[in-house]
């Protein structure tokens, strides 16, 4: 198992620095493409030579290579490597605040949003899947499956605007006034936005919207893997031999059909961080895909590689450790 | 990010707008902040440094936490404010006074040098800072502004006198220069903020009413209590004002309906209506200053017959595009200068009135137009919808085609295209006062050769009638000379006027008494709360 | 005697076996193939049992070029296959053919009978002219006794034994001298067997066909084949005519074989000479020294670890076997003292 | 959003539908002379399955509209007049007249040809994009299989919406192409997988073995033997991603990456007109609708096409 987390890791690095080289890449090549994104600072005022040069030096945008289209500038690539990784720096923004601040500061918000969406995902989507699995063919299984690919197929900025405007307004300003609730519930998880005062209530609304995208997979990939493993030989035996049905189900279907599942949640996690940019605009989350969006959309480099890469970090780990969790649903698979 | 200063406008007075209870759809109050907490929308601002901070959202901060030697009355005059006095024979030498006894709250005292360094700094272009421009006037600019310039060289213009005393020399007389002065950028910056600029960002050292609380989250929330060691009169009302910060302007509106804001600057337009019949009058609305044009590319030889300028300007029905797509957030353009601006004359411009009769004779008498004509805006920017109704208007009128070109949306590549002259047809810009002086919306757009002057209009009769407007006596004197240089571009029509866009504020009742003043919006320092 | 069609030379071939974490080393290797020769005259049956894992499907795989050899060569007709050009190899491939264990996973089940039987001669378009291959393919179905109707089917719409009729069809399309069946009936119930295993023997004698016959089963091979090798962790062990092996085996693995065939008439159940071998077959990866087989027989001397015995005929037992002390033993007849 | 790669394993469990596909004897003894192949005997299951037929009549309406939306309507969606903004529906004008006083219903018919073909045109490049890697990968193994996969992982790694993102600000201009593109880019790696899974367990199938022993060249076994049976879960992966792919371009017109107007999709005509959703809910209705119809359609399709080939339910 060591010897099989170390394997991993240093598998991690080819995979990071690929990555980070072609978010440089293509960051490179939209600037080389669209011009120089300083340019924007100043506005509708045309800056001199000078200052467009000074700002963009200040700003790690000077390298003469932006200007060549095509250019992979590599020298560039091994500075920020560099930088990225001997230094600890990542850059700053257009407003010359630094992208590792940046990230400490975004990312616990993002990171929470999408651990309420995976725990959504689980306790809802697995138990949905699993009485549609259990129950096939009758009305349990059609309401999931119905339900499900209806949620899959609205666009998930149409869904976040209905729970905000509709009930987080609405309904949230009813039960406010009633004044029958407790403080965290009526201004808390029922407030419309993201508040500082109720770090986690606050965030459930907009992880279950983030979630919702992804339960109903998830819902329909238990059902489909208890399907496959009720027929399976295993679970005949176990009947035949006189297992109560709740062991039979819970201990052996229930832990041979997580597998996939379980894989789905570890591939899900990176969807969702980047998901995330749509369910943070809609309801005033503070977390990282805002800033990642602006940065995308003002073509700041230094943002772009230094988030990006951090969330491809995260995604690393998270399905490291959904392989190592493997291990434990399933004891055939042995790591050397 | 908008990035247009905003140093609004001279004119309407707007105070003292009572709060009644009478109204219902904000809901209920947040448990126990009436008196003390003041809760404002704001996007995430730029800097809070006077030097860097160029933005709306900075900007409202910052007039806050600092002050300057200049502030607006209601009327939008300037005032003096840590200014004992401004004195000037020439309208070139300026001697301004300090008054004694203001301090920035890491101690420092608001003397000369505090003015001086915090100048030189943002003027100097090894610093890159964003209020540079704003400096342009100071003698010894040029040469701040030169690549290679050593990080402490100075302005040749600005000497201290002693400790509060000290003289501004700038490059040509200027008569609005001490309206100037009460844009943020010219507030004053401690020594630490300077030695430290990211620490004085992230936790300013003010001089203003209100001091901050911790430090600014980013994205999250900017808290300020009131500075009790403020030596000024206009002490802070509220004891805390909170910031707190959206990214989408219709998620902090949703907030402001669930309860949880005091007070929202810039209401989502087609969420006005509502409002009205909702709030009644916890709702501000007036024109603001901000500039919508359609360039016309005088360098390009289709468009050079002012008379077809003038048909193209006729042909648009600017308030059924307000109407329809803004939901009447927006007041058409009659003149080249804010109507709010001291020296605007409402309605000069004839050609900005929709004729379709008119603009289809003038049409005819000119050599007219082959289409299709193409229609520049960046793109992903909302301005697609009104250049469609501007076409569709021309399509009716003259029967020419349009093609939209917006698939630039990337905001830098669009002003280089600018920059450089190469739009092929009519180009969507916007333009935001530097100053409250009409000048400001003359000068930088039309005078040969300005760094904003993308359509490529030159007039010498223009040129100089700004120059002797901006060397008469007083701004008094100077406004007939920009009146009649706004009459050349009534005639020559080089750009065609949109709109102005319209300030929009709305409260809660927690809110007692909204305090706007027409150049620096709302005062969140001296709004009284239930 | 009549010519040899194919033979091997101490044929070879080693899987690695590797481990590291970011540069694989090699650490060792399975040995599937250890040093094998055969040869394989026209007209012949040459049939190669053993236990499953003993190499016998690396050796089919061999010969057929499915896998290259780590070592050792292979002749057809006299030719050494390593010494040609790919292209030349190619033709001479030809010669060899595959009949498969599994009729149900040898068939591509996209494909229909015609196209599937006709395959060859699109791959070799020199063989069959495009005209032709038409009548071609009607003329193996007939050959292999499948009903000509049925060309249009696909797969899954046939029987087991009817499938391997399909396979066999496609393997004698290019008219090869030599067919390997890899275990050709293990899959297929008894009676079906017997059938294809006569249609095998009728179409050796219709079409002067050598067979490598490679099987688990000993009865089976004893029906077909005319010599007969015994392999055991990659090597031959003994070979000879089918009453050399059945009858006189001289090696104590083939005794061993043979004492496990089930005896068909009751009566004589448990009379017979039993041996039963005791451990387990050593890892290929990791074959014991000298005689591979040394570790579990029971007439293991210091020099069976020590010396390799080599495959050859030894004085009084005519056939080669590879024992240092190989004597002949009846384990198959049992007999009954009275 | 309906983020493609959000169905990742959803697809990857139908494995190669002919495995153990084996009929019993009995089925050759039945002499009917029609061949049936896997295929025919999907679209036999399919053409009973009401579900996949009503989800096909969907989808056929809607191509129409969007291949000859002059069937559907006469008039013109660009003929505008400001003065008719935001009319609700009337008689003549069922779906009333959007923003810029344009007839709604002939944008929302005009809409399905841009929303449809970033479509087509992402998942058909995908497909083709992930197909070939996959098949390259799963077939050859080995040091290219190595590299193909690291650079299959990269790009895996990224979150499917922000690569979109970063490939759009590269590119600047929006239309059909660029907007596809950004798909393409980050959506070929799931059909890069689930191919490559298909193609290793199908490289040592005996069927393949018999091929290369009769000296089948590479091509011809990947062509002939490989891409025939591993096809099949790669198409019931593009079904669905079709769908998501629908969904994807209103989500990045939603934030403003997307087409842009005067293009006339229906994300950018919910994008135009989400903010009116209080007072007038029906701009809203009519392209929801219609994307929610198409999508849900193309996903249970494509539920019904897995189903219909898998053999363990046959």
């Amino acid at each position: 198992m060591g010897r099989y987390v170390v394997r991993r890791l240093l598998q991690f690095i080819p995979t990071v620095l690929g990555a980070i080289f072609l978010l440089h890449y293509l960051t490179s090549l939209g600037i080389q493409m669209t011009g120089n994104p300083a340019r924007a600072i100043f506005g509708d005022r045309r800056p001199s030579e000078a200052q467009l040069q000074a700002m963009s030096e200040s700003l790690g945008l000077g390298d003469k290579c932006l200007e060549r289209v095509g250019d992979p500038c590599i020298g560039l690539y091994f500075d920020r490597l560099s930088d990225i990784f001997l230094r600890f720096d990542l850059g700053m923004n257009f407003t010359r605040r630094p992208v590792t601040d940046i990230i400490a500061d975004g990312l616990s918000y993002t990171v929470k949003i999408v651990i309420i969406a995976i725990i959504f995902e689980i306790l809802v989507g697995i138990t949905a899947g699993v009485l549609a699995g259990l129950r096939s063919g009758n009305f349990v299984d059609y309401l999931v499956k119905i339900s499900t690919v209806l949620v899959i197929s609205v666009p998930v900025f149409v869904l976040g605007f209905l729970v905000r405007d509709m009930f987080l307004v609405n309904v949230g300003n009813s039960v406010r006034s009633s004044g029958n609730f407790p403080d965290w519930f009526a201004y808390g998880l029922m407030s419309p936005v993201y508040k500082p005062d109720y770090p986690w209530a606050s965030l459930i609304i907009p992880g279950l919207v983030l979630g919702s995208i992804s339960l109903a997979t998830t819902a329909r990939l238990t059902r489909t893997s208890i399907l496959e493993n009720v027929r399976a030989d295993y679970v005949r035996t176990g009947r035949a031999k006189g297992l109560s049905e709740k062991r039979v189900i819970g201990v052996h279907t229930l832990r041979n059909s997580l597998i996939p599942v379980v894989t789905y949640l570890g591939i899900d996690f990176g969807a969702l961080m980047g998901g995330a940019v749509v369910t943070e605009g809609i309801f005033g989350v503070p977390g990282i895909g805002r800033e990642i969006f602006r940065a995308i959309a003002q073509q700041q480099p230094s943002v772009v590689v230094g988030i990006t890469t951090a969330l491809v970090l995260v995604f690393l780990v998270v399905n490291l450790l959904v392989d190592i969790l493997y291990a434990v649903l399933d004891p055939r698979i042995r790591y050397d | 990010m908008k990035l247009a200063a905003t140093v609004a406008a001279l004119g309407m007075l707007t105070a003292a707008c009572g709060g009644s209870d009478s109204d219902e759809g904000s809901g209920g109050s947040d448990g126990g902040s009436a008196g003390g907490d003041l809760r404002i929308y704001s996007s995430e601002p730029a800097f809070l440094v006077p030097s860097a901070g160029d933005d709306e959202p900075s900007i409202l901060v910052i007039r806050q936490l600092y002050r300057g030697l200049v502030k607006y009355n209601q009327e939008g005059a300037p005032e003096l404010d840590i200014a004992e006095s401004i004195e000037t024979e020439d309208n070139q030498t300026w001697t301004v006074t300090l008054k004694d006894g203001y301090t920035f709250t890491n101690g420092e005292p608001v003397d000369a040098d505090a003015f001086l360094r915090a100048w030189n700094y943002t003027g100097n272009l090894a610093n890159s800072q964003n209020n540079s421009y704003f400096m342009g006037r100071i003698a010894g600019f040029e040469d701040l502004q030169k690549e290679g310039v050593k990080k402490n060289a100075t302005f040749s213009g600005l000497k201290k006198v002693d400790d509060l005393t000290f003289t501004i020399e700038l490059t040509q007389p200027f008569s609005g220069f001490e309206s100037v002065l009460g844009y943020s950028g010219f507030f004053p910056m401690a020594q630490e903020c300077i030695d430290d600029f990211d620490a004085c960002n992230k936790t300013p050292i003010g001089n203003g009413p209100y001091k901050i609380e911790g430090e600014w989250e980013n994205n999250v929330q900017i808290k300020l209590v009131r500075n009790e060691d403020y030596a000024g009169e206009d002490t802070g009302k509220p004891d805390s004002l909170t910031y707190r910060i959206f990214d989408d302007v219709d998620a902090a509106y949703a907030a402001f309906e669930g309860g949880e804001l005091d007070v929202m600057y810039t209401v989502p337009p087609n969420k006005i209506g509502e409002l009205e019949s909702t709030v009644g009058d916890r709702l501000l609305k007036e024109p603001s200053s901000s500039f919508t044009y359609l360039g016309l590319p005088n360098y390009d030889d289709r468009f050079q017959d002012p008379d077809l300028r003038k048909a193209l300007s006729m042909a648009i029905d600017r308030q059924a595009i307000i109407d329809a797509i803004f939901d009447g957030s927006l007041s058409p353009a009659t003149g080249f200068v804010a109507p709010n601006f001291d020296g605007a004359r409402e309605g000069i411009c004839e050609a900005c009135e929709y004729d379709l009769d008119a603009a289809k004779e003038l049409y005819e008498s000119t050599d007219g137009l082959e289409g299709p004509v193409e229609l520049w805006a960046n793109g992903g920017a909302g301005h697609e919808e009104w250049l469609q109704a501007v076409g569709d208007g021309w399509k009716s009128a003259f029967g020419i085609d349009y093609k939209l070109k917006v698939d630039v949306s990337d905001f830098g590549q669009y002003l280089e295209i600018a920059d450089n002259q190469e739009f092929t047809g009519p180009y969507r810009l916007g333009w935001g006062p530097d100053y409250p002086v009409m000048e400001t919306y003359l000068a930088p757009l039309y005078t040969t050769g300005a760094p904003s002057n993308n359509s490529g209009y030159a007039n010498d009769e223009f040129d100089q009638l700004i120059k002797d407007g901006d060397s008469a006596d007083s701004l008094e004197d100077a406004i007939p000379f920009y009146q009649q240089a706004e009459d050349i571009l009534v005639e020559d029509m080089p750009v065609i006027p949109m709109w102005w866009g319209l300030t929009t504020v709305v409260w809660s009742e927690n809110v007692a008494e909204m305090v706007h003043n027409p150049i620096t919006d709302v005062d969140y320092g001296q709004i009284s709360m239930n | 005697m009549s010519e040899t069609v194919l033979e091997t030379h101490d044929l070879v071939k080693h899987f690695p076996l590797t481990q590291g974490i970011v540069f694989q080393r090699q650490v060792g290797a399975v040995k599937a193939v250890d040093g094998v020769n055969i040869q394989l005259r026209r007209g012949e049956t040459l049939g190669i049992v053993g236990e499953s894992g003993c190499g016998k499907s690396t050796l089919a795989k061999l010969l057929t070029g499915l896998e290259t050899p780590t070592s050792g060569s292979i002749a057809v007709h006299g030719t050494d296959l390593s010494t040609l050009s790919p292209q030349q190899v190619r033709k001479a491939r030809r010669d060899i053919q595959l009949v498969m264990q599994d009729p149900y996973t040898s068939l591509n089940p996209r494909m229909t009978v015609a196209d599937i039987i006709g395959e060859p001669f699109e791959i070799h378009a020199d063989v069959a002219p495009k005209g032709s291959r038409r009548a071609k393919v009607q003329e193996l179905i007939d050959l292999v006794g499948l009903n000509p109707d049925h060309v249009n089917r696909y797969p899954h719409q046939f029987s087991g034994g009817q499938r391997q009729r399909i396979g066999i069809a496609r393997a004698l399309a290019l008219r090869p001298a030599i067919i390997v069946c890899d275990e050709p009936v293990s899959a297929l119930d008894v009676s079906v067997q017997a059938q294809v295993m006569n249609l095998l023997e009728r179409l050796q004698g219709e079409l002067d066909l050598s067979y490598i016959f490679i099987a688990h089963d000993l009865s089976v091979v004893r029906h077909i084949a005319d010599r007969v090798g015994v392999m055991y962790l990659g090597q031959v062990m003994e070979i000879g005519s089918d009453t050399d092996i059945y009858d006189h085996p001289t090696h104590p693995y083939t005794q061993a074989l043979l004492s496990a065939v089930p005896v068909p008439d009751p009566t004589l159940r448990g009379l017979r000479d039993e041996i039963v071998l005791e451990g387990d077959v050593p890892s290929p990866a990791d074959p014991p020294s000298g005689c591979p087989f040394r570790t579990r027989c029971w007439k293991a001397e210091d020099i069976c670890a020590e010396e390799r015995p080599p495959l050859v005929e030894r004085p009084a037992h005519p056939h080669p076997s590879a024992c240092h002390f190989a004597e002949e033993r009846d384990v198959v007849h049992a007999t009954v003292e009275d | 959003m309906t983020d493609p790669s959000s169905m990742t394993t959803g697809a990857t469990g139908t494995t190669a539908p002919d495995a153990g596909a084996g009929a019993d004897d009995a089925v050759a003894a039945s002499g009917s002379g029609k061949p049936s192949s896997l295929w025919g005997d999907a679209r036999k299951r399919l053409v009973r399955s009401p579900v996949f037929m009503l989800s096909l009549l969907y989808l056929l309406v809607v191509t129409s509209m969007a291949v000859a939306p002059k069937l559907w309507t006469r008039q013109d969606p660009f003929d505008c007049s400001i003065s008719l903004s935001r009319q609700p529906p009337t008689d003549g004008h069922p779906f009333g007249y959007n923003l810029l006083g344009c007839d709604y219903y002939a944008h929302a018919i005009y809409g399905a040809r841009p929303s449809l073909s970033i479509a087509l045109v992402a998942t058909a490049a995908v497909v083709l994009i992930g197909g070939t890697i996959g098949l390259l990968s799963g077939f050859f193994g080995g040091w290219l299989d190595a590299i193909l996969s690291r650079i299959t992982d990269i790009f895996l790694s990224l979150p499917f919406l922000l690569g979109a993102l970063v490939v759009l600000a590269m590119v600047s201009a929006r239309n059909i192409w660029t907007v596809a593109l950004a798909l393409i880019v980050l959506g070929w790696t799931t059909i890069a997988r689930i191919m490559r899974g298909s193609v290793i367990e199908a490289r040592n199938l005996d069927y393949v073995q018999a091929a290369r022993a009769l000296g089948a060249t590479n091509g011809r076994i990947m062509f002939r033997h490989i891409l025939p049976n591993t096809i099949a879960p790669v198409l019931v992966y593009a079904t669905i991603m079709l769908g998501s792919f629908v969904a994807a371009e209103a989500t990045l017109t939603y934030l403003g990456v997307g087409l842009q107007p005067p293009a006339a999709s229906w994300g950018v005509m919910i994008n135009m007109h989400q903010v009116y959703f209080d007072t007038d809910p029906w701009l809203l209705f009519f392209p929801v609708g219609l994307l929610v119809g198409t999508v849900l359609s193309f996903i249970l399709a494509g539920d019904a096409l897995r189903d219909a080939l898998d053999p363990k339910l046959q």
